[in-house]
């Protein structure tokens, strides 16, 4: 789950770590306000999850609070990257003396947290690593390691140039943010520039903030973030338990598969063959009836919908329980568009059974190539027929 | 004698009594799978299919020796049933299990290489030695009764798909492990790929890859250093995901331009590999590899 | 720090653990109702730190809320070993099955906590110890170990002898339990009894807390349970920043000493000579001048006073200050009972200048014995005069 | 040479711009002691008495060598600041700091197990190899220039007390060490006795102690196992304490009959222990030792 700035932002400040003032608001007259609380010329930003808000104009530096409402009306409404921005976070304006990075990532290569530091931050650390890796000070971190205490971050800031009061709070927030990093099961906490002001305060500028999807069911704190999204076809796909991923807004082929790698496998063969997927829906495991019934009927839905591929397997899933899912979308109604099942594993023949009494073309013994070769070839032959 | 499992290893499960525990105990006693027990914290002195139930690791070791446990808990138990593995020092801990916190499994992870334990997985479909044993979910009759081949995979489906396939052409199988399709897993493809390099029963390995990580350029990095002495083939699905985009698995985000399908099948291709550009691509060069090494033997099943 | 009962059951339910259904009552009206609210034969106990509230009467079993109210009118008000009960605990009355025994405590000479469980629960841990050391099982933790999991518990607790959902429950209680010990920076945490009840379930049904005070200034949540002795004398030298200890009712020599274990040596050593000390107060490191002459005023107002010894050394502290916080004193009216100053360290002769000017008399090089002994015969040729 | 520290030592003090850290980094440079470096983070390039003062432990002992060090933090500060010393492996770390939580010196004491390093403390008066150096808060004139007498004490005014008076009568220390008073600490009774069992300076051992705890009986049970061939003397603060009552230390606690002087007294004297009833007593018994091995060179002091 990637956090919005203001939700970030949030989390960080929950965690001890200064970060600027600011207030969230939902309309221009929230940002004037905003701005007469904060009293100091400020930043209006929109919350989108996309970079480049600068470029895009989503991004006002303000003087006053009629400022930030004419300002703030500007960019209500606005659609960066597809998204509508409908939230701006009001943020006082720092006196930049220095800026500077740092961020906890999970290094799952290692398998280990690792802390990355440097002097020069405000700029995309991947373009530092690139120029002048040594100004990053990598620290990993043992996570069998009860404490890790903050004499680590004073070494690595003390490498880094700093010292006095600015080394203290630097190495101060560092231990807040690997704490964080764990407390919340994040796969990245990252300041980025962490402002040193010109009264030599250390100030989380701005944060990023991904969290773990798998560990939200113990973060009840979290979950006021959780993303809703936008597209209603992801959403009931959160529902019904399985993911909706889309691929292509000019995609005509649908596709079903039990698990990310079969899924991504079919998606590659329908663009080696030529053909365009709209998007695919992952099963997972421990698909039901209802679920696979469910998930059908969200794929026939999907906008432009020409043919769809069911390339599944009983292996955690079960063939007879999957097909029957199928037959329940066809005793309401048979889909007019050509669907090809690939399917084998437990209780293959109980499943090829129901869906050969449906007559859907059923690939046994090929590949998934064999599969969507036959399945656009009805697409092509039907297209006059469908539209 | 296999990589990891055979006729012989002894095998517990850990979440016997859940459902999929209850189900797959019993496809893998059909299997003639060496199941000894199962363990279910307060079902202790139950059974399931015969098999005895523990309530703990520590009370099934002291009355059966353990080579392995499978673990099937649900996803904010696989930490508990993962480190009590771990502190019995059970040889080899599977975990099963998807959804599993990554933070858990880098704990798990870490703790497991301290203890000298080997963990694979966590949302794996396991490991087979078709014929022999397994410890997964895997549909048998899609996997044969052996061969030259090895398949390590981070996807289970992919496991059946180019297992089956492989089994249909008359080729099999020797082994087949789904690595996990998680951020962090515990056995990597140059773990498995170590372990294949002295297998007496493999002659060739298909490395199945996703977009995201590294590790698949970490197996060509591997092979590189080494004289590996086998045929080796690789795919890696997700050639044609948008960039930046989640596709299912944490593993599988292409984030600005590492881990893309195209720079691991390029450093694959370096280091020797024969890769592939769909699933029927793949298994028709394994195919051709196999008629030229051995001509005329092979007998399709369909 | 030891918690009065119902504070220990908070800490203990807020962990997670359940505890009986329980309120706290300040008059016989409030424990009426808590019944009434309970609606269930329960149990009114009086909060007293000291043990045996049962043979003293101080724990009454009631059917009804009327009842409630004359069993607490009855123990409000009493005085049991010094302290006046102001409140009760209204609890429901448990079904007991069966009764075990869980706690974690800190194991000082190994520097490890070490969880104490037992199927022998409900009576004196120590005794089971002694007579039947078998049946309690210690596990060692090693304070460096990030995680302490399940398993552990269910493998001691099935040694124990449980087995089912009583197991798992006992299992996750002491997991639990050994959180609380870490949070709360507690010497003890202890369980006893552990109550099955008759419909299975498993519950704290007394529990006894001690908290390190060191650690108090980290636990915010911990202070409104805070010790505030009723010994006036005791909550002015925590004012001051030393500690008063009363040795005797029957006391008439004052000990002022720097440090624990010099005040105790100097007790010993008025005992040993025949006077009975009334109290001493350990001025700890870091004394100031004003810090040693409330001392010293504290240890004038204690009553039946006839002779203070003043026992310390100018290390951590500095003898000048120290005889200037005596000089303040004198300055506001000589004492008008023998005080005697065993003085040498860090600045003794300013010390001893200043005290010589007020005709104090000093020991410079003898031992503590010397000056008790001194200050005894002052006491005994005096006493005639003062009295 | 000396056990522990000599002349020799070089010593680093956490916590030196401390109102504390300075005064005493004066007093000791005063007595010779080597302080080669004061750590505080955030004032690192100043200096306290010409003393360098550096951000963290690792920049200190990138510029010196360092065999000691003394902590005089703030008790919040403790755990820091101890576990730093620790990882950055000084020999001997020595917390002269009280009111440290119990559970942080619990968990440096398991650390510094783990990395072979030495902790006195915490709640210590320090240590002193009168007339070579001292690491602590000792009045200095009150230990001499050196004996045959070693003194190790829970207590440090009882230190104070039985030095100087055993300097007073001429006797004079050879070292005296306060193990601290909280209930648990880093060097014990039993680690000075081994120590102090081969120290060639030292010919016999004065142990304080109090009520409460275990440590005495502990020693005493260590000088029953070997054959210690040097004189022990002890004495026991608490004797006339009411049961039950906190004695201003954490660690004087009588516990239903553990730990009370009369127990601890009674297993020292069955170790061969010569027991003291006072501080008078305890003295005019290390006197009469002293007399009775070098008769005639005494001369007193006072």
């Amino acid at each position: 789950m990637y956090l919005y700035e203001y939700q970030a932002k949030k989390v960080v400040g929950e965690a001890g770590i200064p970060i600027p003032i600011n207030r969230l608001a939902l309309n221009p007259e929230e940002a004037k306000k905003a701005v007469e609380e904060i009293n100091k010329p400020s930043a209006v930003k929109a919350q989108v999850r996309a970079g480049g808000r600068g470029k895009a104009g989503l991004i006002k530096l303000v003087e006053t609070p009629q400022e930030a409402y004419s300002s703030a009306q500007e960019i209500f409404g606005k659609v960066h990257h597809g998204e509508t921005v409908e939230k701006v976070l009001v943020e006082e304006k720092l006196d930049v003396a220095k800026e500077l990075y740092v961020s906890v990532i999970l290094d799952t290569y290692q398998a280990k947290p690792l802390v990355l530091i440097s002097a020069e931050g405000g700029v995309d650390i991947e373009e530092v690593a690139a120029k002048n890796p040594e100004a990053i000070i990598k620290v990993p971190i043992d996570p069998l390691e009860k404490l890790v205490l903050e004499h680590r971050w004073l070494e690595a800031w003390g490498k880094a140039g700093l010292e006095g009061k600015v080394l203290t709070q630097a190495a101060n927030i560092t231990g807040k943010l690997l704490d964080l990093f764990y407390k919340i099961d994040a796969f990245t906490v990252e300041i980025n520039p962490l402002v040193i002001t010109k009264d030599g305060k250390v100030i989380a500028a701005d944060s990023k903030v991904i969290v773990d999807d798998s560990s939200l069911y113990r973060h009840p704190e979290l979950h006021d973030f959780k993303d809703l999204s936008t597209n209603p076809f992801e959403a009931r796909a959160r529902e019904i338990g399985v993911s909706y991923v889309p691929i292509s807004d000019e995609g005509y082929i649908g596709i079903i598969a039990g698990g990310a790698g079969l899924s991504m496998a079919t998606m590659d063969a329908v663009f080696e063959y030529g053909g365009v997927p709209a998007a695919f829906i992952d099963l997972g495991g421990g698909i039901t009836e209802e679920g696979m019934a469910e998930s059908l009927k969200l794929m026939l839905k999907t906008e432009g919908m020409k043919g769809i591929i069911i390339n599944v397997f009983g292996g955690i899933n079960n063939c007879e329980i999957m097909a029957r899912g199928v037959e329940r979308v066809y005793r309401e109604g048979k889909p007019q568009i050509p669907i090809v099942v690939k399917m084998r594993g437990h209780s293959q023949d109980e499943g090829w059974a129901i869906l050969q009494k449906l007559d859907i073309p059923i690939i046994k013994y090929g590949t998934t190539d064999e599969a969507i070769k036959l399945l656009l070839s009805k697409v092509e032959n039907g297209k006059e027929g469908l539209q | 004698m296999s990589i990891i499992i055979n006729e012989d290893t002894r095998i517990i499960i850990q979440g016997i009594t859940g459902k999929q525990g209850t189900y797959h105990a019993k496809k893998m006693l059909e299997y003639g799978v060496k199941i000894v027990a199962g363990i279910t914290p307060g079902k202790g002195g139950t059974e399931v299919h015969g098999i005895p139930v523990y309530d703990t690791v520590r009370e099934a070791a002291s009355h059966h020796s353990i080579d392995f446990s499978i673990i099937m808990v649900p996803a904010p138990f696989v930490l508990g049933a993962a480190v009590e593995a771990i502190e019995n020092k059970i040889p080899t801990v599977l975990i099963l299990t998807e959804h599993v916190p990554v933070h858990d499994t880098m704990y798990i992870k870490n703790l497991a290489e301290k203890n000298g334990v080997r963990v694979i997985g966590p949302n794996t479909m396991g490991i087979i030695a078709p014929g022999k044993t397994k410890a997964g979910v895997m549909p048998v009759f899609l996997y044969g009764n052996g061969g030259k081949v090895a398949i390590v995979s981070r996807s289970g489906t992919l496991c059946h798909e180019s297992a089956s396939n492989l089994t249909f052409r008359g080729i099999g199988v020797s082994m087949v492990m789904g690595i996990g399709g998680d951020p962090i897993i515990g056995t990597s493809f140059v773990d498995a790929l170590k372990l294949l390099k002295d297998d007496p029963e493999t002659e060739a390995v298909v490395l199945i890859g996703e977009i995201g990580g590294s590790r698949e350029e970490a197996a060509a990095e591997y092979l590189e250093t080494v004289d590996f002495g086998k045929k080796v083939f690789a795919f890696i699905a997700g050639r044609y995901a948008p960039p930046g985009k989640k596709m299912g698995h944490a593993g599988a985000i292409i984030d600005k331009g590492v881990g893309t399908a195209a720079a691991k099948l390029e450093k694959l291709a370096k280091a020797g590999v024969t890769v592939a550009g769909s699933i029927e691509d793949l298994i028709q060069k394994v195919e051709d590899w196999y008629n030229a090494k051995y001509p005329g033997e092979l007998k399709k099943f369909a």
